[in-house]
């Protein structure tokens, strides 16, 4: 069923009775071509291209729970590609030129909201940081945009500029960076690979899987055995507990991220500003609520929850720019948790077995990444080779030395 | 969350600074035939349990100890706690 | 406005009357008011409009899980949008206005979007605003985006202050309700250390709105005996006016205590205090919060939940209205009738869904039997109501009870699901509770008034039991057990109108059912899809009877339907309270050098390093801008002698007779052997064999070596050594501690650096060239017995030594080194001088070693020795790590001296098109050289030390432009290094 | 005679006020070593400490008021400080002389500096600012811990019945005695 204004104003007229199941809820088949464990962002996204870009229809995508259970449904939807490293920032540009058709694409308002990133700049390192960054940015393809402070107090008067402990002294801009209807996309994306015969099944839970002498020939499951020719892993959050079930250890903890939401607001953000001499970022929702976020707890856990401190540090880092929310009240805080690698940096890869794939380590970068890592999965899957933008996120990368370390912290997942 | 110090009594965690995997006091031998893929595993391969985890916490704003914490990722019950030189000597650390 | 509903009764002060406005209108109310119940008291039904249709709203509840009665309060900077009318203590001046409309609350222009409903379904915006796509940002995002959102801020600075503070102890109650009072007394009795904490500024919970007795006395007076008793314990805490949030780990929880809200004037004090409560037990006594019934037109001003309407008539002596019909599934809606009648307002029926007869006699009353409320009339007040038989019964208030749920968020607040209840059709705390929590009363579903008084006993000396207290033998407080039957009844079949669920966010059963058809099932798809339970009040009146709906639509159960997960805060909390004091200049601590004061007599601008504030340059009179500063300080000390306050380096003391060996294994390159009095330049890695640090450490005796450290690794570095020393070489006799605020060190650099000290350090002590060469070090004293230290140490290729006495001399010496000084015409100089002189020297720093780059690329590869045992040599050979084409650390200069360089361009070769592919590397650091009269700068360029004196172009798209540079050596000064062995 | 005399300013040097009844103080000429004891030879640096103070090191997060006025502060298994009354710029030489080289000694004097709090509100103006519990019987006098308050590092050690001694980095004691200060006015 296409979607339109048209189909709207119809179906209003009739009650609304005449909308359809956004995606079938199918039985699994006994085998499949390509079977994709984990139904998040990336796991329907690479569904969905590995239909509409490499014409493969046997697909199914196991989900444990609900499609967009994961760290899709609890994000901070924010989309840009400011990145410093060759290994990094072609990938992350070619993810927002996705991002920049993708409603048209899959035919599903996800509210792709351009309206700029701003990380903002203290010190005279920190701008020279971010002119080489910028820089990289533009050798990339991408956008990039230098402000004064004057320029800031221009567009942001509500900053913090004259009672600042850390001043205010530019920043660098991605105007095309943004935020994204999260669960959208989620779901435009399962509804793009249902159309296009992908089975999604649900509370599907991936038990175990078959490996035979060194080749992977499909998975175990709550709802029975599986066989696949190909099994692609795309479970952020959860890729240790995962792959340990095909016997792997993964360079990679797992840590939780808090974010929060303030009650509904009218207009006061314009973009999505972050802080650069503390832990607070924030954007303003299509329904008002202001999205915030900061620092890792900085343990590993599986919680889904975090604790106190960093509430309060980040609620600190966002009155130390804005003073003005300080009436604004925080609504709900929640946790996901994230694959933290040992650089910083995702994988897509193939495994030490054949026919095992994998995809994560998107730390809290994984959103923003979404188009892309299931573009360029479905490219690994279907041709057995990286995508041009994909190729140094490998696995053995921390034994070639290889390393993707954006904020050069090393060896050290909760500090990246 | 509350570290129970062996010395010091019931802490705050905001006080400590979290390392990670306890197998980090387990550093390879340098001289080993393979040191560099030890050395890798040591590095960059720790365990990330969904469950019970012994992991390293410094108590920075107290008496910089290093600290094994024994903790459940899933839950974040606490179950013991001791102090890491101990425990490297018990490990058999040499010097 | 006269209180025209102001009835007798209640717990207000009469004999005092308070004066407010809303909307401007004048209004009064008594001490003891919410600003709901005195809006109440002045007839004031519509108080607000929905979210997305923006229907005409009154008042619904009495208490924290208000929807609809949302305002704007107080004025200017400190406007607070979206705050519930019903829990706001009520002060002479108060000022609300009604939010979330076009033109006045009466006429609200948006209202037109409700004509509009058929085409404004559940998450019809993802199907549409797609065409064409760049009226997304343009067009559609900011209509939509100005019709969202609710209140308004201000823009302005929040001028209130805030603070936090930590609470320790035995037993937290949180809910002064009858559990909870009665949970508090029996442990404060035992001498336990308790917190009582309430949302509400009068404790007492549901015992100031009914009109149980509880030990032959009225509950209210009860509750008030109970809290003067409590009072008058020092071992108990009673904090009115407290939300405990969140339950945190191992016992912690967050509560926000309101000071001075409810004053006129916070009279300078915070405004608000968030605590940290450790408490070794809990018992939550939270309560419970009634549901209304989904029926046509059921979000009408005057249509208000029945304990609500009980309320207001018991606690604050007002009723919502002259005629009050009642709509229950329960006996609890009978209490309703039964005590309007007491006070003698009309009950024009009881509607009971239930084919029974009256729980309670009440004579005369109207009582429809199996009957509900269909649909209603009034638009902006209600008029009448439509029973599912027809009759049409007029009514200005509608009384509603579907029944009680336990508030179990906080035992949820830990991922613990509730469980469900058949009796009560209510789900209740499941087993899997916060360490440490207990429930009881309504929170855990025990409904009626003497249970929750037993409950709250019981549990409290279980819990201070277990702490090893002895519980007093006391009796529980006696209540009569009112039973009370509850049916499952969700909302009217026979309702063709729209039924809301979900007040604020406009969800109603008709966009459940979409939600259903569409696939959107799963509990956390359908609060997603159709924002059900995202609102302000989180869904506390609104999720149970969605559940049912969607339990409905799937021919699952409630339970099997699921429930969403509960999150802190429980209710909303400012984010100034969350940030308390850190704000402004307050965000972080100031770090002071000892020589602060005098830098600032003395014209130094200033520049935040870390927490660090230090002297970028000293201007001085007829000096234009930085520049002409700088260069005179560069110029000065290499002509002659300056002086630079470098105490913010980090300074660690090592002792111990391991002492040597354990910085032979923290340094790649070696100390072991470092002679005594000598110092030594060290390398640091990560264990991944990145570069992290570098500084000096000086050896002051055999078992006694001072380390210096950057100032931005200082604590950083500290920690690693406590690491290697505890974890990795257990056994070693190391002992670590920082001086880094214990002494003032300055460096002395220049020609006539020598001559300068002489004057100061006393004559024992031989600092000539040959007594005290390049690299030496010594404990010395000077002017007359001070203890110092001397370091003959250089980062600006200058003679140059570092001196350091204790801090408190530290801004006295700065004096006696310029005085010594002036002879030789000797300067202060900052952190700019600095900068450029390292660069001129090729010293990396802070941008060369940013931890991504290793010692092959800083040129010093061979410095890390593969011949001992030392963190980070090994993974340091990694081959990735170690190729040739590696980038490495070098000058340049602009082939054009006359222009400037800028950090963070990228090299290009030349003749290639800059990209990604054909980046060779970039500008770490640059300055202009007054030495050399132009700019010189440093950076990484592919294979750059192959290729000296090639010609690249530093290209900076973002700034636009480029330089074409010369690839250099970056040693720009003194290659040989004779003026720093002089 | 030299040509030139160094002046000593320590921070906050001589300051003292009331407010209310509270008192906030610098103690001056605060002296501080820090001892610890070598690995393999804790006992003889342990008697040597007796010896020389008349009083057993305590036990980690305990501090001794010796009989001349010295305080032995017990901060790690292997870390103590020493604190007393001394105005010149030798308080190291002083402990080293008496422990004879059986432990390890740094000056500590100028890393931090010194607040006595002292009034029946001590505890109520500290629970803004101050994690660990400071009931009378959870932290009983000689108790001692290091602790942050106010994102500084802080020593705090209860010296009398309503009494508390804090110290905390004297590079940043312009900020920790706002944070107190600011705890004073917002609880009087």
């Amino acid at each position: 069923m296409r979607y339109s204004a048209f189909r709207i104003f119809r179906e209003g007229l009739t009650g609304n009775k005449g909308w359809k199941p956004v995606w079938r809820e199918p039985d699994p088949k006994p085998e499949y071509d390509i079977v994709i464990v984990g139904g998040g962002g990336h796991g329907l996204a690479t569904a969905y291209y590995l239909a509409k870009e490499f014409g493969m229809r046997n697909i199914a995508v196991l989900e444990k729970g609900w499609i967009g259970s994961g760290n899709i449904g609890r994000n901070t939807t924010i989309i840009r590609s400011n990145y410093l490293l060759p290994g990094n920032e072609p990938f992350y540009e070619f993810s927002l030129r996705l991002w920049e058709g993708l409603e048209q694409d899959f035919n599903y308002n996800a509210m792709v909201s351009q309206r700029s990133i701003l990380n903002l700049i203290h010190t005279d390192a920190q701008r020279d940081a971010f002119v080489r960054r910028g820089n990289a940015m533009i050798l990339a393809g991408a956008d990039a945009e230098l402000a004064d402070a004057d320029q800031l107090r221009a567009e942001l008067p509500f900053l913090d500029f004259d009672n600042a402990r850390f001043p205010i002294k530019g920043g660098l801009y991605q105007r095309r960076g943004g935020t994204v209807r999260h669960d959208a996309v989620a779901w435009g994306y399962a509804r793009g690979a249902d159309s296009r015969g992908v089975d999604i099944i649900q509370n599907c839970e991936v038990t175990g899987f078959d490996i035979e002498n060194g080749r992977c020939t499909g998975v175990q499951t709550s709802r029975g055995a599986i066989r696949a020719r190909k099994v692609a892993v795309c479970v952020a959050g959860s890729s240790s507990r995962v792959m340990e079930k095909a016997g792997m250890r993964l360079p990679i903890e797992s840590h939780v991220l808090q974010a929060f939401v303030t009650e509904g607001l009218k207009p006061v953000i314009p973009g999505v500003i972050t802080f650069g001499a503390g832990h607070f970022y924030v954007s303003q929702s299509d329904k008002g609520g202001l999205v915030f976020g900061g620092d890792l707890d900085g343990y590993n856990s599986y919680a889904q929850r975090g604790n106190l401190p960093v509430v309060e540090d980040v609620a600190e880092g966002g009155m130390a720019i804005m003073p003005m929310i300080g009436r604004a009240r925080l609504l709900r805080s929640w946790g996901g948790i994230m694959d933290m690698s040992m650089d910083g940096s995702p994988f897509i890869d193939k495994t030490g077995i054949d026919g095992l794939y994998f995809n994560g380590g998107w730390c809290y970068g994984g959103f923003k990444a979404t188009p892309a890592s299931g573009f360029c999965y479905a490219h690994l899957l279907a041709r057995d080779e990286p995508h041009p933008t994909a190729t140094q996120m490998r696995l053995d990368r921390f034994i070639s030395g290889n390393l993707i370390d954006e904020k050069g912290m090393g060896n050290q997942p909760n500090l990246h | 969350m509350i570290i129970n110090h062996p010395l010091l009594g019931p802490r705050d965690a905001a006080e400590f600074i979290y390392l990670g995997d306890a197998a980090l006091i387990d550093r390879p031998d340098w001289q080993a035939e393979d040191a560099m893929q030890q050395f890798h595993d040591y590095a960059y391969l720790r365990d990330n349990p969904a469950g019970p985890h012994r992991e390293l916490w410094y108590h920075e704003q107290g008496d910089r100890s290093w600290l094994v914490v024994t903790r459940d990722t899933t839950t974040h019950e606490i179950t013991d706690v001791q102090m890491a030189r101990d425990v490297a000597r018990s490990r058999g650390r040499d010097k | 406005m006269t209180q025209k509903n102001r009835i007798s009764g209640g717990q207000i002060d009469r004999t005092r009357t308070v004066a407010f406005t809303f909307n401007g209108k004048r209004m009064a109310g008594h001490p003891g008011d919410t600003l709901a119940s005195a809006l109440l008291a002045n007839g004031q039904r519509l108080v607000g409009r929905s979210f997305k249709y923006h229907r005409p709203r009154g008042i619904l509840t009495a208490g924290s899980e208000e929807p609809n009665a949302l305002v704007e309060l107080r004025s200017g900077a400190q406007q607070e949008p979206n705050t519930r009318a019903t829990t706001v203590e009520l002060f002479d001046g108060l000022a609300a206005n009604s939010q979330n409309h076009r033109g006045p609350l009466e006429f609200d222009l948006m209202a037109l979007t409700d004509l509009m409903s058929p085409f404004l379904s559940a998450g019809f915006y993802y199907k549409t605003f797609m065409w064409p796509r760049a009226f997304w940002e343009k067009l559609y995002e900011p209509v939509i985006r100005a019709s969202a959102g609710l209140g308004r801020l201000s823009m302005q600075d929040d001028p209130d202050s805030y603070d936090k503070g930590f609470i320790h102890c035995d037993l937290l109650v949180i809910g002064a309700g009858p559990a909870g009072l009665s949970a508090a007394l029996a442990a404060g009795r035992a001498g336990a250390r308790v917190v009582l904490a309430d949302e509400d500024f009068t404790p007492g919970g549901r015992l100031n709105a009914e009109t149980h007795a509880v030990d032959d006395m009225a509950g209210a007076d009860w509750a008030a005996q109970a809290v003067a008793e409590l009072a008058a314990m020092d071992n108990v805490r009673l904090m009115p006016r407290t939300t405990v949030y969140g339950a945190y780990d191992h016992g912690t929880y967050g509560a926000l205590e309101r000071c001075t809200d409810h004053l006129s004037d916070a009279g300078g004090k915070p405004r608000q205090v968030l605590w940290r409560i450790y408490s070794k037990r809990a018992v939550l006594a939270a309560g419970a919060t009634e549901r209304p019934i989904a029926f046509g037109n059921n979000d009408r001003p005057g249509i208000m939940l029945a304990g609500a309407v009980r309320t207001y008539a018991n606690r604050f002596g007002v009723t919502p209205g002259q005629e009050v019909a009642v709509f229950t599934n329960n006996d609890d809606g009978w209490r309703t009738a039964a005590d309007l009648l007491a006070r003698g307002v009309a009950v024009p029926a009881v509607i009971d869904t239930r084919d029974a007869p009256a729980p309670i006699d009440l004579p005369g009353i109207r009582h429809v039997r199996n009957a509900a409320v269909m649909d209603t009339v009034g638009r902006k007040g209600l008029k009448s109501i439509t029973l599912t038989d027809g009759q049409v019964i007029p009514a200005d208030t509608l009384a509603v009870s579907g029944g009680w749920n336990p508030n179990v968020h906080l035992t949820c607040h830990q991922r613990g699901r509730p469980e469900w209840r058949d009796d009560l059709n209510a789900f209740v705390p499941g087993a899997s509770l916060p360490a440490g929590m207990a429930v009881a009363g309504a929170a855990n579903g025990a409904l009626t008034l003497a249970a929750a008084l037993a409950e709250g006993q019981a549990a409290a000396n279980a819990q201070i039991e277990a702490l090893g207290f002895t519980p007093a033998k006391t009796d529980a407080p006696r209540a009569e057990d009112e039973p009370s039957t509850c049916s499952a009844f969700w909302h009217v079949r026979e309702s063709r109108k729209r039924a809301w669920l979900d007040q604020q966010n406009d969800v109603t059963v008709k966009d459940v059912k979409l939600s259903y058809r569409e696939g959107f099932r799963s509990v956390e798809h359908l609060k997603r899809y159709t924002t059900l339970g995202m609102a302000t009040d989180q869904g506390k009146t609104a999720n149970i009877p969605a559940l049912a709906i969607m339990a409905e639509c799937t021919g699952k159960t409630i339970p099997e339907t699921g429930t969403t997960i509960f999150r802190p805060p429980y209710t909303p909390i400012p984010l100034g309270a969350l940030a308390g004091r850190a704000r402004g200049t307050d965000f972080r601590p100031y770090r002071l050098t000892p020589s602060h004061n005098w830098a600032t007599e003395n014209g130094a601008t200033f520049v935040e390093v870390g927490n660090w504030l230090r002297a970028q340059w000293f201007a001085r009179p007829g000096e234009k801008g930085w520049r002409d500063s700088v260069d005179r300080e560069v110029e000065m000390t290499r002509n002659s002698v300056g002086i630079c306050d470098v105490t913010t380096l980090g300074k660690i003391d090592i002792q111990g007779r391991d002492a040597a060996e354990f910085l032979n294994k923290v340094y790649a390159n070696g100390f072991a052997k470092l002679p005594v009095g000598k110092v030594r330049y060290g390398l640091m890695l990560r264990e991944d064999g990145i570069a992290y640090d570098d500084g000096t450490t000086a050896r002051m005796s055999e078992n006694h070596f001072v380390m210096t450290t950057t100032t931005a690794n200082a604590v950083l570095v500290f920690r690693r050594l406590e690491f290697a020393r505890q974890c990795l070489w257990p056994n070693m006799d190391v002992h670590l501690i920082s001086t880094t605020d214990g002494w003032a060190q300055f460096a002395v650099a220049g020609p006539n650096a020598r001559n300068l000290l002489r004057k100061v350090v006393d004559e024992s002590h031989d600092i000539s060239n040959e007594a005290f060469p390049f690299m030496a070090c010594s404990e010395i004293t000077v002017c007359g017995g001070m203890p110092a230290r001397l370091f003959r140490i250089s980062f600006s290729g200058e003679l140059a030594y570092e001196i350091a006495v204790p801090a408190r001399y530290g801004n006295s010496m700065m004096d006696v080194l310029i005085e010594a000084g002036r002879e030789f015409n000797a300067t202060p100089y900052g952190t700019e001088a600095l900068g450029v002189m390292r660069i001129e020297k090729g010293h990396a720093a802070g941008p060369e070693l940013n931890g991504q780059t290793t010692a092959h690329n800083l040129g010093m590869g061979r410095m890390v020795s593969q011949k001992k045992e030392c963190i980070g040599n090994v993974l340091s050979q990694r081959p990735d790590m170690i190729r040739d084409d590696a980038v490495k650390l070098v000058g340049v200069r602009p082939v054009n001296r006359a222009e400037p360089l800028t950090a963070g361009s990228h090299f290009v070769n030349r003749g290639e098109t800059a990209s990604t592919e054909t980046d060779q590397g970039w500008m770490t650091s640059v300055a202009y050289s007054p030495s050399l009269g132009h700019s010189v700068g440093l950076g990484f360029i592919r294979r750059g030390d192959e290729r000296m004196g090639e010609i690249v172009r530093a290209v900076n798209p973002l700034k636009g432009g480029e330089t074409e540079v010369e690839i250099v050596s970056a040693h720009f000064i003194d290659p040989e290094g004779e003026r720093l062995r002089a | 005679m030299p040509d030139y005399t160094l002046i000593s300013t320590p921070p906050l040097a001589g300051y003292d006020k009331i407010f209310g009844t509270t008192r906030l103080h610098a103690p001056a000429d605060l002296a501080i070593v820090s001892i610890a004891l070598p690995l393999g030879a804790e006992d003889a640096a342990l008697k040597a400490v007796k010896s020389a103070y008349g009083a057993a090191l305590p036990e980690p997060g305990r501090s001794t008021l010796t009989k001349e006025g010295a305080r032995l502060v017990r901060l790690g298994s292997d870390q103590a400080f020493v604190i007393f009354t001394h105005a010149t710029p030798d308080a190291e030489r002083a402990v080293a002389t008496r422990l004879k080289g059986t432990a390890y000694t740094t000056d500590q004097t100028d890393v931090w500096t010194g607040l006595e709090i002292t009034g029946p509100d001590s505890r109520t103006v500290l629970e803004r600012i101050c994690p660990v519990d400071l009931h009378r019987d959870a932290f009983a006098e000689g108790d001692a811990a290091r602790t942050v308050m106010e994102h500084l590092g802080a020593l705090i050690v209860r010296t009398g019945e309503d009494t508390f001694l804090l110290l905390s980095a004297s590079s940043s004691a312009n900020s920790f005695l706002h944070a107190v200060e600011t705890s004073i006015r917002n609880t009087s």
